[in-house]
């Protein structure tokens, strides 16, 4: 049996690498898909903590997130594309119109 | 009662949304709805008036307005002898001036604007007057400011008008700010803010706190009634139309500090030394404006410093616990100092809108009216007996030297001294020697219409007859027992000092009069050549050295020395260095939010980063308990 | 309506009109939708009129999830104000901006929909998806002008950032479950009650403040809002600074006040700082701020700093001074912007103070409305303003913390600078070039001369609706 | 055994994801990403999860990824992230934070798992078997969590629909140019 702080741990660490996916990165797509990184691990933490207490709520919340996870994707992708079409570069750094 | 109260301020601010919102199609007859506003408010002032000296008091809430748990606020009225007095100056004086205005603003493309504006001011400072409690003092305290700030840069097109009124605005702000959280801070040692509350129950604050309290409120009187170090806006001020530096930045609204401080004595006399700070630094004002008054050129800043001098007398009267005499020369002063404005403008309007005294000279054969009631309002200025000015001058120097305070006395001599010296300066070189103005200026002098002279005449008579009331018997003047519900008597406590009242009273009039010479000898006993007005600035110096042999001997021992200082004061003290912690504290605060706003990059990346380091710090702050 | 969905019918109303609205987009005309508009509008009031009718009543549905008190139904008022505002400023604005479609209402209904679920959740579950429901919403509607580079750029910003933070929050709920081995608000509150103090549920309440910080603006998680508010259509721009700020208050003060009162001392101290340093940076940016939209931007960061002031305080007075505070603060700013929204020069949009040179000169009376909205951000009485700041810095002073009223007093101060420079533009400017003309639009109108009412309704009788406020944080402080 | 399976799980699981930030490619950070999202998986499956693996399975790589890889092929024609970048040192200070957002959270998780014993669950229902018992209903079984979808969490349910409805209509807005 392992000890559900080693899930909790390993999901803080894929949590903060996540955290520096956003940071570090300039493409939207891929700073997207750390966001996922970031929600995984959430998810990851909870089904710990559910196992810990042996109820199903964790999961059931899991499954929330997810859905909510996939629709955000779904907006957000519109999102990328649309401003994909407006200007041919892809790089949030360019995102800069509107400053101070 | 209670009705007609209320419709004193209500007339005003019926003219003010009229104006407001139809003056595009009122134009340029806003004044047959401004001028009747006040006139109505005036008579009704009046019969109020009456009712008090019957002896009846009123206090009345109009709804009220703010609840907070136990503590509740209404919009209180409180008439009693002091707001009665002071309804009926501000309204009076009030309506002379729109009166005047009709004939000063005749053309100007703002006027429905201007008359809404003056309109709005009245209704403000009634309710100023009126306010039963702190909450709506402060409300309206605001409100007079916003309007004074307005009319400032009534003339925005010129840009020292608005920039007149930023400044105006800034240094008010220091003081009101200090004035609320007066007002907070009482609050909360109180827990009401009613007059009638507090000022019974102050004996409960320790003197500390009272001292904290009344010296927050004090630095809110100094921004609103241009004492030092928050004078600086008031003479810059006088980029607004003439009147408005009559009604506004003369007579009522930068009294309203020193009213508030005759309001609240109670609380000022729990702390004892915010008493002192009030007189002293009323006195040091009071001397201090009066010698920079002596070295301005431009008619209305003269007016303007000696506007600033005058509330330091009547600080000094509050301060000193004579409360009745600095609100008497409160009144007098409204008088006389809205006389000398409006006369000024008079002179301004017959000049195309000059305003500088090297430029006038020899109008008197040409503006009878305009020169012997300005010759009034500066007898009263000066403190020439019989004219209001001397009696309630008088009173505030005899109070001072009664309670030993013979140096802030001593200051005040002084600085009545100079008082006689700087007017009769400007009446000199205004309205006697010969004409300096160019050619074509001096044949279109006139003097003013009827609607113009009218005031003048009026407030003359005022300036003139006022006086009666505070002559002063043994029971004190007549005006202080009038007022001696709310304000106390007088007390004579100290009565260690040499000269007795009349003594007192006979050296004020030397000294008023020692002014009046000198300035007649500096400037009026020869004619005065035109080349020494061709050298701006240094035309005064000349004027001693060169000129009049007779004046060397002055010069030496007393003028040049006091034109120094004026000098040093007027360009170090008062435009170097308070001028430049107010525009360093401004600028510090917009260098600050320049760079600021270079941390809003932009970029999305340090919006994250900002979000990021703002998790870790919250999530280590929990972790840290 | 069946008994138990009764307590939720302000939530059903939106619902249905939102369905409702899909469905009448699909049939024709194509090319006016204004009638989607009306009817959503309609949905609007009668949402409102619900929640009133409601008022007084309290009860919980489906499993306890979902909450009927007086404090949702508070900040259902506020918020369906808010979008009835928004609503009837958008009526004209989408037609002379080219974009004129049904989505919009139907995207507005979904947001509102979101923001209503925030003030009637009762598990953090249930607040999470309202949030989402709502932020997806107007991560659309932020890019809804298509064809601007802005538009695309505040969607964008938008939409990472709040996804960002929403990894945050998710990541809070999931330590707040590892706590309390719930998400229910109320056994979450009993688990804190109980234990000794667990530092897992306090980092999960940090984390949750990140993801409330994000939607209220407050600093250091406000950056977006400024771009934000530029690029998007100024009716969303005032739709997310009332309404959707509205409904992140709602969520964080059920979560601060109710859930976690146990550990008020410890969010105290936090706040205080957020407080001060929200209000601080607002203010002293928005000095350097030339374009009005991302003035109000700051101006309204800097709001939500004297809102921290009153959760800070506490107490009836000061949660219920933020709430009076938001209804206060969404008159004058949907009123602001609505002003914007009307005004045109040349074509464009009229956002810069230059354009407002001279204005009260040629259009008096919507000048001085702005004027009067700005007035009462500022805080001048006799304004809605004044009061609720009085309130504020008055219950801060009446729980002590002295300090915190005397440097929002301050910055009161300063903030008068900003919003008086527009006033000066219009009042002692004249205007240069091609003059700006408002678009004449009677919803607009309509719209302004209600924020006008409320500004001045609240400002001269705020007693009555501060005693509604008062009553309706009663429940969460009991 | 277990353990073993976990720690390998859970390397992988690290390495994908710093894969995923540290690889320039996109379609590599994607195919990165699905690496992670199976291992979290395999883990749901060792916690007792088998709803939520295959669910993860289903909504993540199935469909999430899919979208994530098409986007990617239209937008993206070969490589990016090649520029100069300007704001490199202040993306770098990203590291840092993020090791001491890592450290906060280890920190609390330690001290948590140290403070409190299993019998500290006081908001817990009463009634439900808690960690060291081993429960009578599996609680990842899928009935469990049906029940609790459709009885409990059947508000969140209907909200998740009207969510997915309104993401819906907000992609149609954004997808669909303007008819002209």
């Amino acid at each position: 049996m392992v000890p559900e702080t080693y899930y909790t741990m390993l999901s803080a660490i894929l949590f903060s690498i996540g955290v520096v996916g956003v940071l570090v990165r300039r493409n939207p797509l891929v700073i997207f898909m750390s966001i996922e990184l970031m929600l995984n691990a959430a998810n990851l933490a909870l089904v710990a903590f559910g196992a810990r207490f042996g109820a199903a709520d964790a999961q059931v919340l899991v499954f929330f997130v997810m859905t909510v996870a996939a629709a955000e994707v779904a907006v957000g992708l519109a999102i990328i594309v649309a401003i994909f079409r407006l200007r041919r570069r892809l790089s949030v750094d360019d995102l800069s119109l509107m400053r101070w | 009662m209670s009705k007609t109260v209320w419709l004193i301020p209500f007339f005003p601010l019926l003219g003010t949304l009229l104006n407001a919102l139809f003056g595009r199609w009122i134009g340029r007859h806003a004044h047959w709805i401004a001028v009747p506003a006040l006139g109505c408010s005036f008579l009704l002032s009046c019969a109020v008036f009456l009712k008090v000296w019957r002896g009846e008091t009123f206090t009345g809430d109009l709804f009220p307005w703010i609840q907070a748990g136990a503590f509740t606020t209404a919009v209180t009225a409180l008439v009693d002898p002091l707001s009665a007095v002071m309804l009926v100056a501000v309204t009076g004086v009030g309506f002379l001036i729109h009166l005047y205005s009709v004939g000063y603003m005749h053309g100007d493309s703002g006027y429905a604007r201007y008359f809404a504006y003056l309109n709005l001011f009245v209704f403000s400072m009634v309710m100023l007057v009126l306010a039963g409690n702190f909450l709506v003092l402060y409300v309206f305290w605001e409100a007079v400011g916003l309007c004074s700030y307005l009319l400032i840069g009534f003339w925005y097109t010129r840009r020292s008008a608005a920039d007149a009124g930023k400044k105006a605005f800034i240094v008010n702000r220091v003081g009101d700010t200090g004035f609320a959280l007066g007002v907070m801070y009482l609050w909360v040692a109180l827990g009401t803010l009613d007059y009638g509350a507090v000022f019974s129950r102050v004996g409960a604050l320790s003197p500390a706190t009272a001292t904290v309290i009344a010296l927050l409120l004090f630095l809110g009187a100094c921004g609103k009634s241009a004492q030092l170090p928050l004078h600086v806006w008031l003479p810059d001020a006088m980029e607004g139309p003439t009147p408005v530096s009559a009604l506004i930045h003369a007579a009522t609204m930068v009294t309203a500090g020193v009213y508030m401080v005759a309001r609240s004595h109670a609380l000022f006399e729990r702390s004892g030394v915010a008493l002192d700070v009030v007189a002293w630094v009323g006195g040091i004002t009071a001397l201090f404006a009066a010698t920079i008054g002596l070295a301005q050129t431009d008619i209305k800043r003269v007016l303007a410093y000696s506007t600033i001098s005058q509330l330091g007398y009547m600080f000094v009267g509050v301060g000193v616990g004579a409360y009745a005499a600095g609100i008497f020369h409160l009144i007098t002063h409204a008088f006389f100092k809205a006389l000398l404005f409006l006369g000024a403008g008079s002179v301004i309007h017959a000049l195309g809108g000059e305003q500088d005294l090297r430029k006038m000279g020899g109008l008197a054969p040409r503006m009878i009216p305009t020169t012997v009631t300005f010759l009034v309002g500066a007898a009263g200025l000066a403190g020439l007996p019989p004219f209001a000015g001397f009696f309630s001058k008088d009173e505030i120097l005899a109070s001072a030297y009664h309670r030993d305070q013979f140096w802030l006395w001593g200051l005040l001599l002084v600085g009545a001294f100079l008082t006689a010296v700087y007017i009769f300066r400007v009446v000199f070189l205004a309205f006697f020697g010969g004409p300096r103005m160019s050619k074509q200026i001096a044949q279109h002098v006139h003097e003013s219409p009827l609607v113009m002279t009218f005031p003048l005449g009026a407030l003359a008579l005022l300036t003139a007859v006022a006086g009666v009331v505070g002559i002063p018997s043994a029971q004190g003047t007549a005006f202080a027992r009038f007022l001696s519900p709310v304000l106390p008597l007088a007390e004579e406590t100290g009565g260690h000092g040499a000269l007795s009242a009349y003594a007192l009273l006979i050296l004020s009039v030397i000294v008023a009069v020692a002014g009046v010479l000198l300035a007649w000898l500096l400037y009026s006993s020869r004619p005065l050549s035109a080349e020494a007005i061709g050298r701006p600035r240094t035309w005064l110096h000349a004027l001693v050295f060169n000129k009049y042999y007779v004046d060397e001997l002055y010069g030496v021992l007393f003028v040049r020395p006091l034109l120094r200082i004026a000098g040093f004061c007027a360009s170090a003290f008062d435009l170097g260095f308070v001028d430049g912690i107010v525009n360093g504290v401004g600028r510090l605060v917009v260098g600050w939010a320049g760079s600021m706003r270079r941390l809003q990059t932009g970029y999305v990346m340090n919006y994250a980063l900002a979000t990021l380091l703002g998790a870790v710090a919250i999530v280590g702050f929990f972790l840290s308990r | 309506m069946d008994a138990a969905l009764l307590p939720l019918a302000p939530l059903v109303v939106v619902a249905g009109t939102t369905v409702v609205l899909i469905l009448l987009d699909l049939l024709p005309p194509r090319t006016s939708k204004v009638h989607l508009g009306v009817v959503a509008l309609v949905g609007i009031v009668a949402t409102l009129v619900s929640a009133l009718f409601l008022w007084g009543r309290a009860g919980r549905a489906f499993s306890g999830v979902v909450v009927l008190d007086n404090f949702a139904l508070f900040f259902d008022v506020v918020i369906c104000y808010a979008v009835a505002l928004v609503l009837l400023l958008s009526l004209d604005y989408l037609r002379r901006n080219g974009m004129e479609r049904g989505e919009y209402y139907i995207l507005v209904l979904f947001a509102t929909l979101g923001m209503l679920l925030m003030a009637h959740a009762a598990d953090l579950i249930v607040i999470f998806l309202a949030l989402e429901l709502m932020s997806l919403s107007l991560y659309v509607l932020a890019g809804f002008f298509q064809a601007r580079l802005t538009a695309a750029e505040s969607a964008m910003k938008y939409f990472l950032l709040g996804a960002f933070a929403t990894g945050f929050f998710v990541y809070g709920i999931a330590l707040i479950y590892g706590a309390a081995g719930t998400t229910a608000l109320d056994r979450v509150g009993a688990a804190l009650g109980s234990a000794t103090r667990d530092p897992l549920l306090l980092i999960g309440l940090g984390l949750l403040l990140v993801g409330f910080g994000f939607k209220i603006s407050s600093v250091p998680f406000h950056m977006w809002a400024p771009d934000v508010y530029e690029g998007a259509p100024t009716s969303v721009a005032a739709l997310i600074a009332t309404g959707s700020k509205a409904a992140g208050f709602a969520g964080l003060l059920r979560v601060l006040l109710s859930t976690f009162r146990g550990a008020q001392p410890d969010w105290t101290a936090l706040l205080w700082v957020l407080a001060v340093l929200t209000m601080t940076v607002g203010n002293v940016v928005a000095i350097a701020q030339s374009n009005l939209k991302r003035m109000l931007a700051y101006s309204s960061i800097a709001h939500v700093g004297y809102m921290l002031v009153g959760v800070v305080a506490g107490g009836p007075l000061g949660a219920g001074g933020v709430l009076f505070y938001l209804l206060v603060y969404s008159f004058a700013t949907a009123g602001a912007f609505g002003v914007i929204l009307l005004l045109e020069r040349g074509r464009q949009e009229a956002v810069n103070q230059d354009d407002y040179g001279g204005l009260a000169a040629r259009h008096p009376v919507l000048a001085l409305t702005l004027a009067l909205f700005l007035l009462s951000l500022i805080g001048m009485p006799p304004t809605a303003g004044f009061a609720g700041k009085f309130y504020l810095f008055g219950a801060a002073v009446r729980s002590g913390y002295i300090w915190l009223a005397v440097i929002a007093v301050l910055n009161s101060a300063v903030a008068a600078y900003y919003y008086l420079r527009v006033i000066v533009y219009m009042y002692m400017r004249d205007q240069e070039g091609v003059p700006t003309e408002p678009a004449p639009s009677f919803a607009g109108r309509l719209a302004l001369g209600i924020a006008l009412w409320g500004v001045f309704q609240l400002g001269l009788m705020p007693a009555p609706v501060l005693d509604l406020a008062q009553a309706a944080v009663a429940p969460l402080l009991r | 055994m277990e353990l073993v399976t976990f720690f390998g799980v859970a390397i992988l699981a690290v390495a994908s994801a710093l894969g995923l930030v540290l690889r320039r490619n996109p379609i590599h950070g994607a195919l990165f990403l699905v690496v992670n999202l199976g291992c979290v998986a395999v883990l749901y499956l060792l916690l007792g999860a088998e709803f939520l693996a295959l669910a993860q399975i289903i909504i993540y790589a199935g469909a999430i990824m899919v979208l994530f890889v098409f986007a990617i092929m239209v937008l993206i024609p070969g490589k990016e992230e090649t520029g100069p970048d300007p704001l490199r040192p202040q993306r770098l200070l990203a590291v840092p934070l993020g090791a001491v957002l890592l450290l906060e959270a280890v920190l609390v998780l330690r001290s948590h798992v140290v403070g409190g014993g299993s019998s500290r669950f006081p908001g817990h229902q009463p009634g439900s078997p808690l960690a060291a018992v081993p429960p009578a209903v599996r609680p990842g079984g899928i009935e469990s969590v049906g029940r609790l979808l459709l009885g409990d969490y059947l508000f969140a349910f209907e909200v998740t629909s009207v969510l997915l409805l309104a993401a819906l209509v907000g992609v149609l807005t954004l997808a669909k140019r303007k008819a002209e």
